[in-house]
């Protein structure tokens, strides 16, 4: 069982990247579930949403605690949402930003976290390619491009189902250009004390910006 | 066909292709993504023949459900927590008159403190309302639910609440399964009112009863809702031979070892723990025990799934000769403990039980594995005490901000 | 489908109309109970005319004119005459007066009366002959009326009149003006017409032997005398009676009056007298009378035409003397008690002639001599419920009789000595006349009645009435008879409006259909009260329940 | 019986009947063959003008429908009064739900009828003052708002009567309820409270609204009927003296409804989207008096201390006559 954590903001389409996430795992072929954590939140405020991939049926309701991957879509909450809080060992981070993974651990209070960070400018990505601050195709993109979960394939195809039309190619469009970012900066981003012992980016495997400290 | 929906859409669907003439409700959450979803499908004609109403309450919601049904449509609405308690009296009144509307409730805490979150205390404060209460599991069950609760709701003349979590399952996204259009509509008979506001064959409905009838009234009430359980197993069964897979029923049983829900599953043996729940902990403790039991713990899991009419026979039957139960109850009878326990251990009277009951999931406060695998292993222990509250915290409620306090003086 | 056999509760569920076995009647106190009250215009009219009845067939219009003619014919057979020259105390009495203004119950008749003559409709056929003669002695409304009445009772009717033409004051008294003499002569010849016979210059000179001829005797002699005054006069005073006056404008000899006539007198004869001077070219017509207007005796309407013609009427006078064309007046005043007395202020008018109006006496010359007929106080003294005098087997009416000198009085007393007659003839008691219960206006909801003004008959200029005898009022046509008709309030009787129907709260009326009015049911009625409070007509009396 | 002689007589239409009027202009009530969709039986009390208008008004939209009516009725004095188990009084299909949603009943009706495709069959939701202008204002309004096809009719008899004459906010200004008695220094109902339901309804911009009396029935029924005519949500709101609650003669009323609109105290109109569209003139005019006196619930009006109240009243009086233009511009 795989079980992801996302943290965002409301109106950032934190629920929805958790519903998409779920359903582009479930063409990967998984059971899936998707929990929004939802509050009386208003625009702005914190908001958490869980998803779970497993081979077999999903029956537990419980929040995911021990997140085997976390998608933060703001860097402002790398402090206060504790990102880091209960992630698996190794687990992987991914994070809209513009800066790098050492600036993430820093601000997450993480510095030593056995964790692989991934950064990637997914509300950027967003802006230059949909026009809006919704950054959720960028960061399942992302995650597409770091853990083998899901594909980019799968991903396009969530959004455009649920967004028929140019907004749908357009955030495939996104998923496309954040799922290259992270593999294409794999090297020149790469902050990990380990950094030889990266795998090289060919073959079917993924690898992440960040290497686990395992 | 399977496939990715949330809980909210996968009940509105099922809901449209059972063909409601009449959809009224009023806002609130975590009940609008199931209503907003209706007014959708009313608005493309996917769900056709349907009048969408929107009103300017639950109590109107449930007037206009009444006034519908009445006049020969199949009604249905929904709603959660103060919504369903602002409408209480309507929904007395639409029992008292026999007609079967069908409602969703996504279960919800009532205030105050105001709680949007989930646990029962908005259904439980209906329990003597006369609806039939039938709790999901999980998302496939609350939408195959609301195909049995049509049916039995119009076999009897009784009206039916769907209980499903709130945002715990209404928000929550699973794979699951719809019934499809034809199917439902070779399953469900087509509503024939008892009782419809018919100019070719007037008559009055609702009239007043004095002490001379009232009793009388009431026993016959009393008479159907014993049938109900009969009809509601059933349309359960019914509804597993035709599609597959089960739903509702009174009382669901689990595979002692894989846990998974298995009707034919053997009763829970003397020297057994038996854990009862309903809603979606079920689910929680599905993945809670089957660990426990592969450690050889001797637990039993018993699903209520009609909570009104309450189903003692049959969970007598699936207790077995057990007799130590744990009760995960998500509604508190201040005083006294968790609601469903008294329900439990009224079925129970001279067995000779122990009885804990274990109140959890209040106003929305996640039910963790953990935390039940521990009440399990205190009760197996003999360390649970008869009324446990899951996860309480030390030292109470948080005290406010010093600000915040200053200004409210 | 499964196996639950309670049955459905279906929230009490009953079938429509159920409440029919709820009898609510045992709730009340008091019942309401259809009635049918006298109206005041009948109780007041002297001639015993059910007015309610003739104006409501009037109402239906055309279809109904006969109907309600021959309604008036069964109590007065001069409908004609009696619809010009009635002081209609009919309309007086009429409850409308309160609401707007009182129904033109007269003119109605009037028009009816009318039609008859035009449309030749006769009286109805009398009865089978009794094989009983009866003699009428005088052919004024008393006389005609009685001999009417008898004749529809089977009765060989003799009518002996001393004048030359029948119709006694009717003829003689009332201005042709007032009452065409055509249509005086068509109502008589109709009352021949069934059988009746009028004998005129045959005066009767002997009661034993007129009752050696006849099995019953009517006296209807009338008042033709005039009553005289003692004044003061010198050998140049022209004084008159007025009523000889009228009589010979009757007979068609019109005296000579000069410019300046001076009329004594408050009653409908000097009011006749002034306005006959002014026909007769007086220019000036003065009525002298004692006391004040609301003492007078004459009709008010018959007073404001007089007005209207330029009658000048000095209240309070008396006249003390007349010498030559002066006439010395005295002024008077009214005592404690009400009655003129002299104040020894006096005044002068010019008078070419005097007319004495001052009443009017029977002559009762055939009388004389006959002593088990009592006179008092000039009149002839009867029993009066048989209308007997004190003679067996003859009978009096009319002036000549104790009562109101009014034709419409007359008529009515006519007919209750022919009533009597027939009893006594078949020595029968001539019961009663019964005590009505009258419908009083504070019986009625008079909210309900449209507003409607009444059709005034539309009267010739005043400057056209004083050049001749041409009649002063016009009739009305059939669309505004029918018109006033309809503004009768149907006093005291169901018209069926459906208020009580349409207003009962408990739906505990049922409507029989047209003309047979409502029935109440007392297994519902509550006894609310409704019905009778907003009965137009006052037709519904609410009486204690007794259980 | 034996027939009587009836003749025709100048009541116009102010009388239920009359038979100078043709059959079209005959009141629906003066039929011998009426529907009496309120019949014998209820346990209305004795002149009840709630059930008299009742019956008014369902018989005439009976007819206006063809018969193609259902009913829906507010728990108060008329639902008790006419169906106490195992009896009922109404003849067309009838309902009662709760005292609060007579008007989202009749919209659930008419909802479930228009998704059956019977829009011929017509709703008509009906209710008394305190169903309507208290508790059940809100579903009204809504009703309202959303233009449902339905008739919501207002039985006003100005407080709860079913309950033993407690205070609504219908009840005028002085009146005497247990809840609001005439003792103390301003005894009776206080001044300045209560709102207009016709008013309200008028704010709401649907299609009809209009006020009536049981002192004209030709006009309430020619409202009715107007109604019935129209589509959309539709509000009459009928003054009904109650008098158990009013301190009245059973026998009055009819001529206490007729006195208040001819005092001027109750304005009878008629309005279209909002828009006042026709008043009834006063024909004879009332004093106050006439209207208040024969009402025990106003007997303190007529003792000393009671003429500023008194005063009050033919200001109300004053003012609707200003306002409505009563007297049709006499003075």
């Amino acid at each position: 069982m795989t079980q992801v954590r996302i943290h965002g903001r409301g109106g950032q389409g934190v629920v929805t990247a958790a519903e998409m996430l779920a359903r582009a795992g479930f063409l990967a072929g998984h059971e899936v579930q998707a929990i929004p954590s939802f509050g009386s939140e208003r625009t702005g405020a914190p908001v958490v949403a869980y998803c779970r991939f497993s081979d077999a049926r999903l029956r537990t309701r419980e929040p995911v605690l021990e997140p085997d991957v976390v998608l933060v879509q703001d860097p402002t909450l790398l402090g206060p949402a504790r990102p880091f809080a209960g992630l698996a060992p190794g687990g992987i981070v991914i994070v809209d930003t513009t800066a790098d993974a050492p600036w993430v651990r820093e601000h997450a209070g993480a510095q030593d976290a056995d964790a692989r960070v991934v950064t990637v400018p997914a509300t950027r990505i967003a802006m230059d390619l949909l026009g809006r601050p919704k950054p959720a195709a960028a960061m399942l993109g992302a995650y597409a491009g770091c853990a083998d979960h899901i594909t980019l394939d799968a991903v396009q195809q969530v959004f455009r189902a649920r967004f028929p039309g140019a907004v749908g190619e357009a955030n495939a469009e996104v998923a496309t250009t954040a799922f290259a970012h992270v593999r294409g900066d794999l090297y020149t981003r790469d902050d990990s004390p380990e950094k030889g012992d990266a795998a090289a980016p060919a073959g079917p495997r993924i690898v992440p910006q960040e290497v686990s400290r395992a | 066909m399977r496939e990715v929906l949330e809980g909210s859409q996968a009940v509105a669907r099922t809901v449209a292709r059972c063909r409601p003439g009449v959809v009224c409700a009023y806002p609130i959450s975590p009940q609008t993504h199931i209503v907003e979803a209706l007014s959708v499908m009313a608005r493309t004609g996917e769900l056709s023949a349907c009048e969408y109403v929107n009103v300017e309450s639950e109590f109107s919601a449930m007037s206009v459900s009444i006034g519908a049904s009445a006049a020969g449509s199949r009604a249905y609405t929904a709603t959660a927590s103060q919504g369903l308690l602002y409408m209480a009296e309507a929904v007395y009144n639409a029992a008292g008159m026999g007609l079967p509307i069908v409602m969703t409730v996504a279960n919800r805490a009532v205030g105050a403190p105001i709680n949007i979150w989930n646990d029962h205390s908005d259904a439980m404060a209906m329990r003597d309302a006369g609806w039939l209460q039938l709790y999901a599991a999980d998302n496939q069950e609350a939408a195959d639910l609301h195909v049995i609760a049509f049916a039995a709701a119009e076999e009897l003349g009784i009206p039916a609440m769907v209980c499903m979590d709130g945002f715990v399952l209404t928000h929550a996204t699973d794979v699951l399964e719809l019934a499809t259009q034809e199917q439902i509509d070779a399953f469900l008979p087509p509503y024939s009112p008892a009782q419809a506001l018919d100019i070719e064959n007037p008559s009055t409905i609702g009239t007043m009863a004095g002490p001379e009838s009232f009793t009388e009234t009431k026993y016959l009430q009393h008479l159907r809702f014993l049938d109900a359980a009969g009809v509601i197993e059933a349309w359960s069964e019914r509804f597993r031979k035709a599609f597959g897979r089960e739903a509702g029923g009174l009382v669901a049983r689990y595979d002692p070892d894989t846990l998974d829900r298995d009707g034919d599953a053997p009763p829970a043996s003397a020297e057994d723990l038996a854990v009862v729940a309903m809603g979606s902990v079920v689910g929680t403790l599905q993945a809670t025990l089957a660990p426990m039991r592969a450690e050889g713990l001797p637990v039993r899991l018993v699903g209520i799934g009609a909570y009104r009419p309450f189903p003692r026979e049959a969970l007598k039957a699936a207790l077995g000769d057990s007799r130590h139960i744990v009760v995960v109850d998500r509604a508190l009878e201040l005083g006294a403990g968790g609601v469903l326990t008294g329900d439990v251990g009224r079925a129970l009277a001279h067995t000779g039980s122990r009885i804990h009951s274990v109140v959890a999931g209040l106003g929305g406060r996640p039910i963790l594995e953990a935390s039940l695998r521990d009440a399990v292993r205190r009760a197996l222990a003999d360390e649970l005490p008869a009324l446990d509250f899951l996860d309480l915290k030390a030292g109470g409620v948080p005290e406010p901000p010093v600000g915040a306090t200053e200004v409210a003086r | 489908m499964s196996d639950h056999d309670a049955p459905p509760t279906l929230g009490l569920s009953t079938g429509p109309a159920t409440s029919l076995a709820y009898h609510t009647g045992a709730w009340r106190t008091e019942r309401p109970v259809y009635v049918d009250l006298a109206p005041p215009c009948s109780l007041a009219c002297p001639s015993g005319e059910d007015i309610r009845a003739w104006l409501g067939s009037t109402q239906e219009g055309e279809a109904g004119f006969e109907a309600a003619w021959r309604q008036i014919v069964a109590a007065n057979p001069l409908p004609a005459v009696m619809g010009r020259i009635c002081y209609h105390p009919c309309q007086a009495a009429c409850n409308r007066g309160e609401v707007d203004e009182e129904v033109g119950i007269n003119a109605v008749e009037r028009f009816l009366g009318d039609t008859a003559i035009a449309r030749g409709w006769a009286l109805p056929e009398p009865g089978a002959s009794s094989g009983r003669r009866v003699l009428v002695v005088g052919s004024g409304p008393a006389g005609l009326s009685a001999a009417y009445h008898l004749r529809r009772r089977g009765h060989e009717v003799v009518v002996r009149e001393a004048a030359a033409q029948p119709g006694g004051m009717m003829r003689y008294g009332i201005p042709a003006y007032r009452l065409p003499r055509d249509v005086l002569a068509a109502e008589i010849r109709r009352i021949e017409a069934t059988g009746v016979r009028i004998e005129c210059g045959a005066r009767v000179e002997s009661l034993d032997e007129a009752q050696a001829e006849f099995d019953a005797v009517v006296l209807t002699v009338g008042a033709g005398v005039a009553h005289h005054v003692d004044i003061p006069a010198g050998a140049a005073a022209k004084i008159v009676d007025a009523i000889d006056v009228l009589r010979d404008v009757a007979s068609g000899h019109a005296p000579l009056l000069g410019r300046r006539v001076a009329v004594y007198g408050g009653g409908n004869t000097a009011m006749d007298a002034a306005r006959t001077a002014r026909r007769l070219g007086a220019q000036d017509a003065v009525v002298v009378y004692r006391r004040t207007r609301e003492q007078m005796p004459a009709h008010p309407t018959e007073l404001e035409d007089a007005v209207g013609e330029g009658v000048r009427v000095q209240w309070l006078s008396t006249i003390s003397e007349v010498s030559g064309p002066t006439v010395t007046i005295e002024r008077m005043e009214l005592d404690e008690d009400g009655r003129p007395r002299g104040t020894g202020e006096f005044e002068e008018l010019d008078a070419d002639t005097v007319m004495l109006a001052v009443g009017q006496e029977a002559d009762l010359s055939l009388l004389a001599g006959v002593t088990d007929v009592e006179v008092r106080d000039g009149v002839i003294a009867v029993d009066p419920g048989t209308l007997m005098t004190g003679r067996d087997g003859v009978f009096a009416a009319g002036d000549a009789s104790p009562g109101s000198r009014t034709a419409t009085f007359a008529i009515g007393r006519g007919a209750r000595a022919a009533a009597a007659v027939d009893a006594w003839l078949a020595s029968r008691v001539l019961p009663a006349e019964p005590v009505l219960r009258e419908a009083t206006a504070d019986r009625l909801t008079p909210w309900y009645y449209s507003d409607a003004p009444q059709q005034h008959r539309a009267e010739l200029e005043a400057a056209r009435r004083v050049t001749g005898f041409e009649e002063v009022l016009t009739g009305l046509d059939a669309e505004h008879a029918v018109f006033e008709a309809r503004r009768c309030m149907s006093c005291g009787s169901c018209f069926e409006c459906d208020n009580c129907f349409g207003m009962c709260p408990d739906d505990a009326i049922r409507k029989l259909g047209p003309g047979m009015r409502y029935e109440i049911d007392y297994d519902y009625c509550k006894g609310c009260g409704i019905c009778a409070a907003e009965c137009p007509c006052g037709a519904i009396d609410m009486i204690p329940e007794v259980r | 019986m034996s027939t009587v002689h009836i003749p025709f007589l100048q009541t116009g239409t102010l009388a239920v009947g009359g038979r100078l009027l043709d059959d079209a202009e005959r009141s629906v009530q003066s039929h011998a063959d009426r529907p009496s969709s309120l019949t014998k039986g209820h346990r209305a009390c004795q002149g009840c003008a709630e059930a008299l208008a009742a019956r008014w008004v369902m018989d005439t939209a009976v007819e206006a429908t063809d018969g193609r009516l259902v009913v829906a009725n507010a728990t108060g004095c008329l639902e008790v009064f006419s169906t106490l188990y195992p009896e009922s009084a109404w003849k067309p299909p009838w309902i009662h739900s709760l005292f609060a949603n007579a008007a989202a009943v009749a919209t659930g009706i008419a909802s479930s009828l228009h998704a059956q495709g019977r829009d011929d069959v017509r709703v008509l939701a009906q209710g008394g003052d305190g169903g309507t202008v208290d508790i059940g204002l809100a579903a009204v309004s809504g009703m309202f708002e959303r233009n449902d096809d339905v008739l919501y009719v207002c039985y006003d008899n100005q407080g709860y009567m079913n309950t033993g004459v407690q205070r609504s906010s219908a009840t005028p200004a002085s009146a005497r309820t247990a809840t609001t008695p005439a003792v103390g220094r301003h005894p009776g109902a206080p001044q300045g409270t209560g709102k207009s339901m016709v008013k309200i309804a008028m704010a709401h911009e649907i299609p009809y609204v209009a006020s009536a009396t049981v002192a004209d029935l030709r006009d309430l029924e020619h409202k009715v009927r107007t109604a019935m005519a129209i589509r959309g949500a539709r509000y009459l709101h009928v003054l009904v003296p109650c008098p158990l609650g009013w301190g009245s003669q059973s026998s009055e009323s009819i001529s206490l409804s007729r006195a208040a609109v001819q005092s001027g105290i109750f304005p009878v109109v008629e309005a279209r989207a909002g828009e006042l569209t026709d008043v009834q003139r006063i024909r004879e005019r009332a004093d106050v008096e006439e209207y208040l006196r024969p009402q025990a619930r106003f007997a303190h009006l007529f003792k000393p201390g009671g003429e500023d109240g008194l005063q009050r009243w033919r200001a109300l009086a004053e003012a609707n006559i200003r306002h409505y233009d009563l007297l049709g511009g006499r003075p």
